[in-house]
């Protein structure tokens, strides 16, 4: 095996190169993804220089398989259009998103809880603090065949919580209807359904959901234990199916960051 | 007639009346008509209805200038400038602005059903998100889905048990506001509009509007746009006034022209942490200054032309951007 | 005045010459029209080049405000496109006639009726002979603000009658709803009435609509009395509000139809 | 992978099985996947199920060889060269074929519907037009409205009284047929569809549809297209297979590239007055030739010539097409 391909030991990465790497992993090579701005253009472009080169990005705000050679700061950055495939807009982007096509999306959020729901609107409800809203968040949840959340966590507990405050976009179960009842989001989108939260990757370790839609922790990341990783969430996290540790960046991977994908130190400062 | 009127900015905006409802073109920091949003707290515009695809630097600045009466929206933030709108945060913090939040899809359709003519679109998007929740619908809320208002929906959404698939949707009421300003690349001489780069929702918003005003970095021949009629995106005849001003989207950025001037962004977003450092903020920069010509003049040429981008490749190779 | 403004008399012109020039007085300086194939295309180029100098015409298949220097043979035609403002498509053109900009919109037909029902599906109804269906017709007939009809009438009656064997395209009045009962075109689009059809234009006359949404005869063409017209209807036309005889076609119209807009004698042969 | 397979006409057209929902790129007699069409009658298919937003030569040529089970559009014609589709007219009034009638928008809608993932969109237009009357609802009466068929909506149409105006509007159920084929004047390898002059509906048709075959004039490199994303139509993904064929739209026409060959149209359709004289039609062009080579043979490159178009206009100017 390559050298390059070999994995980096504690102390030769940061916890937000991981955090990229583990993200980028979650890519098929042919895949059709959706991602925002910051670590997610990140995670696609790692990604698409390692074991997904075919995979096409989608950004919302209009550019497809775009090809960038200097890394965007925003969706809308005419960075993302170089020497991209289409160029256009948002009807385009988001029509094709509700007709199911998009295989993974990358997504931030303030709060996410057991079921996956995503806060971006009001942190501690509607009478909380105000954040941006929702802007394509809830959609790209609430379509996206896989859709996977960027968190911060260590230190940070009231991110990740039994029950948002404010779903802005919805996970597996939500309350819906005029009575509020929990339902399940295949029951509730119906011929719609394609999907849902497939992993959140946090500084301290990966977490996927089970059958019920509740999420467990699936790998934890060096440096950190299983039990660390629940005292830093608000809800009792199941950690019993945990595989083990989270596998560290490659070589390769450290090198594509830092020195072909961000070389200006735009976020991997 | 159907081809536009050639004004200046003043008398542009100055056909927008107090309650008017508005839209603008561009994405979040990007092709927004500064300028237009300047003129616009210079006039003192007082309870404006804005229903944007998603917000940016300039929405936030109307809403801290106090001439926003309603804000709808799926968004407003500064990108990786600001991570929210601070002075609509603060104003929604405080009860002192009606709002609406949407998602992304469901606020574009209001323009597409709006563009096409239809009294809704839709949307299988944001089921189970609290945006559809009925404590959530603050126009209701606040009594104003009552019919007597042509900008408001009587429902905020309809959840509809389709006939053909047997299953819910969500339709979205359609939004046909008053103006539309959009600053574009160029405009010819009769009105024809050529966005160059992507065209986010200019297309809906424009279409759904019942007035635009275009505002262009250039105003060209336009033998020379009709070339390439593929290439453009509008006709003059949907067109009520243009105004050429070059860096008129300053300090968002425009594709091939000149890049976000994020320092300024920054310091702008900074500034509304509190509204006394937003109002600061806007007599250096808005009142201080007696026109657009005068901001620019402020701003130096020297720092335009750090943002100026390569034409080819639609933004500045050269501008420091990162840590290395 | 310019003796190229002047009217030309019998023998100087051909019905079609007629035919052609009656609908270019139709539209008013400013308008959008959107035109279909054959004498349509001469009418909106007529006015162009006359009255209505900034009317802007759109055709079906995507141009928009085209200059074309050569006849267009269809609305998908390359010339169309020549000096156009835009060409896009049918989603971009038929969203904005049913948002309501279109001012005039030309058509034919293969039957019209009392109440400017218009058939160009089967003549005969449904049993009987196929033609090609609506196409834009009926879009472009409901929701335009006006509609011109340019039908053939001389020795054809059979296309002038009291009830259209097929209703492709709402006029006026027609049976609605699951009891077919007759109402107005008004009362069934609500929000979205437009308007209607205003004139048909035959070979024979210039017919418009009265208060009830009935046809009845405007001006009669030289040659041609009110009773022609009538004998070569279906129905009993009224012919009580007659103006006169229609204006014939100016030396400056014949000479654009002949040397500037046809000189290929494509239809004006 | 998310990018599509180089392939022959041959076995392009071999991936698609009897009683396919089928529809087409282009619009009346411009831009159609002519030797596509000429391939499926000689692979014999049968039973097709026809969805278009127009019909034209290439469909009427479909029916005529006994291909097609079901026909759904607004039109069925040839432009100047032959008034309306003749094999179509015949099997409608014999009987021999169901068909489906609908105004142009729509059919459209199906399709916007369809490419978008909705179940239907609205529209105001055709209320009053039979097309709505339950005794023109061909597949209804025909028993195909059982919800068996994912291709046949449960209901031709819903007038739906809205909530938000009160009135009436109607619902037209989505498309989404199993295969589009497109012909356009380039492709990039990895499948970027660039297509030059009008798009007709081909947006809406080729996103609707779960597969896709692009016929290209030229085959190009994808760098080259890619060099300018705001003039392509599509990108590869959305692909199946991509078919490079000089001439594959002839005898409709090719913005930029050739006229249609209307005196080959006109001669098509005359033959339509009776099946025999298409059998004998078909004889000569379709079964008589091995494969599209031979037909261009057959055609000979002079004819070809004479409908050259100038890149520069987009047509010719040297053709003769009047009577001076």
């Amino acid at each position: 095996m390559d050298s390059k391909k070999g994995h980096s030991k504690p102390g030769e990465f940061k916890p937000m190169d991981l955090l990229a790497c583990a993200a980028a992993r979650e890519v098929k090579d042919g895949e059709v993804v959706f991602a925002g701005t910051g670590l997610p253009m990140l995670a696609i472009m790692v990604a698409q220089k390692t074991q997904a080169p075919t995979a096409v990005c989608i950004y919302e705000a209009g550019s497809i398989d775009g090809r960038p050679i200097d890394l965007p700061t925003s969706v809308a950055d005419a960075r993302c259009s170089y020497q991209a495939a289409v160029a256009d807009g948002l009807n385009d982007v988001f029509g094709q998103l509700q007709s199911g096509i998009v295989d993974l999306a990358y997504l931030g959020g303030a709060e996410v809880d057991l079921y996956g729901n995503v806060n971006t609107t009001f942190m501690g409800g509607p009478t909380g603090k105000r954040l941006t809203g929702s802007g394509g968040n809830n959609d790209i949840h609430s379509l996206a065949k896989r859709s996977v959340l960027i968190m911060p966590q260590l230190g940070q507990k009231r991110r990740f919580v039994e029950q948002v405050s404010y779903i802005t976009s919805p996970g597996w179960r939500f309350p819906y209807g005029p009575n509020r009842e929990w339902r399940s989001k295949q029951e509730v989108y119906g011929p719609a359904f394609n999907g849902g939260p497939a992993a959140v990757i946090s500084d301290m370790g990966v977490y996927r959901f089970d059958e019920n839609g509740e999420m467990y922790l699936d790998t934890v990341h060096p440096g950190f234990t299983a039990e660390d990783c629940r005292e830093n969430c608000s809800f009792k996290l199941n950690i019993s199916k945990c595989q083990g540790e989270t596998l560290t960046p490659t070589y390769e991977e450290l090198d594509l960051l830092y020195n072909v994908i961000d070389p200006e130190g735009i976020i991997m400062k | 007639m159907a081809r536009p009127k050639k004004v200046s900015l003043t008398e542009a905006i100055g056909q927008i009346k107090d309650g008017d409802m508005l839209t603008f073109g561009g994405f979040t920091v990007w092709r927004r008509p500064m300028a237009a949003i300047y003129e616009l707290i210079r006039q003192k515009k007082r309870n404006l209805h804005l229903v944007e695809v998603n917000g940016g630097t300039h929405d936030d600045m109307l809403v801290g200038a106090g001439c926003v009466g309603i804000w709808e929206s799926s968004w407003c933030g500064h990108e990786l400038y600001g991570k929210l709108g601070g002075n609509l945060a603060r104003r929604i913090e405080k009860g002192e602005i009606l709002y609406e939040d949407w998602s992304h899809i469901q606020v574009l359709n209001r323009f597409v059903a709006g563009s096409k003519g239809l009294p809704f679109m839709p949307t299988y998007s944001a089921m189970g998100s609290d945006v559809l929740n009925p404590d959530n619908d603050m126009l209701g809320k606040a009594g104003l889905r009552d019919g007597s208002n042509p900008h408001i929906g009587k429902h905020k959404h309809i959840a509809y048990k389709e006939p053909f698939t047997d299953s819910e949707i969500i339709l979205i009421p359609a939004a046909n506001p008053d103006w539309c300003i959009t600053h574009v690349q160029t405009v010819g001489t009769e009105g024809t509009v050529r966005v160059e780069g992507l065209r986010f929702s200019d297309q809906e918003v424009i279409k759904a509007s019942k007035h635009n005003i275009i505002i262009a970095e250039k105003i060209v021949s336009e033998d020379s746009l009709r070339e390439h009629p593929t290439r453009n995106m509008l006709g003059g005849y949907l067109v009520d006034y243009i105004v050429e001003l070059p860096w008129g989207a300053h300090p968002t950025g425009l594709y091939g022209v000149h890049e976000p001037d994020g320092e300024f962004i920054a310091n702008f977003f900074k500034s509304t942490r509190t509204q006394e450092g937003f109002d600061q903020w806007a007599d250096e920069w808005i009142y201080g200054v007696k026109d657009y010509q005068e901001y620019l003049d402020k701003l130096g040429k020297e720092r335009l032309q750090t943002l100026v981008a390569d034409p080819a490749l639609g933004y500045s190779k050269t501008m420091k951007r990162g840590s290395r």
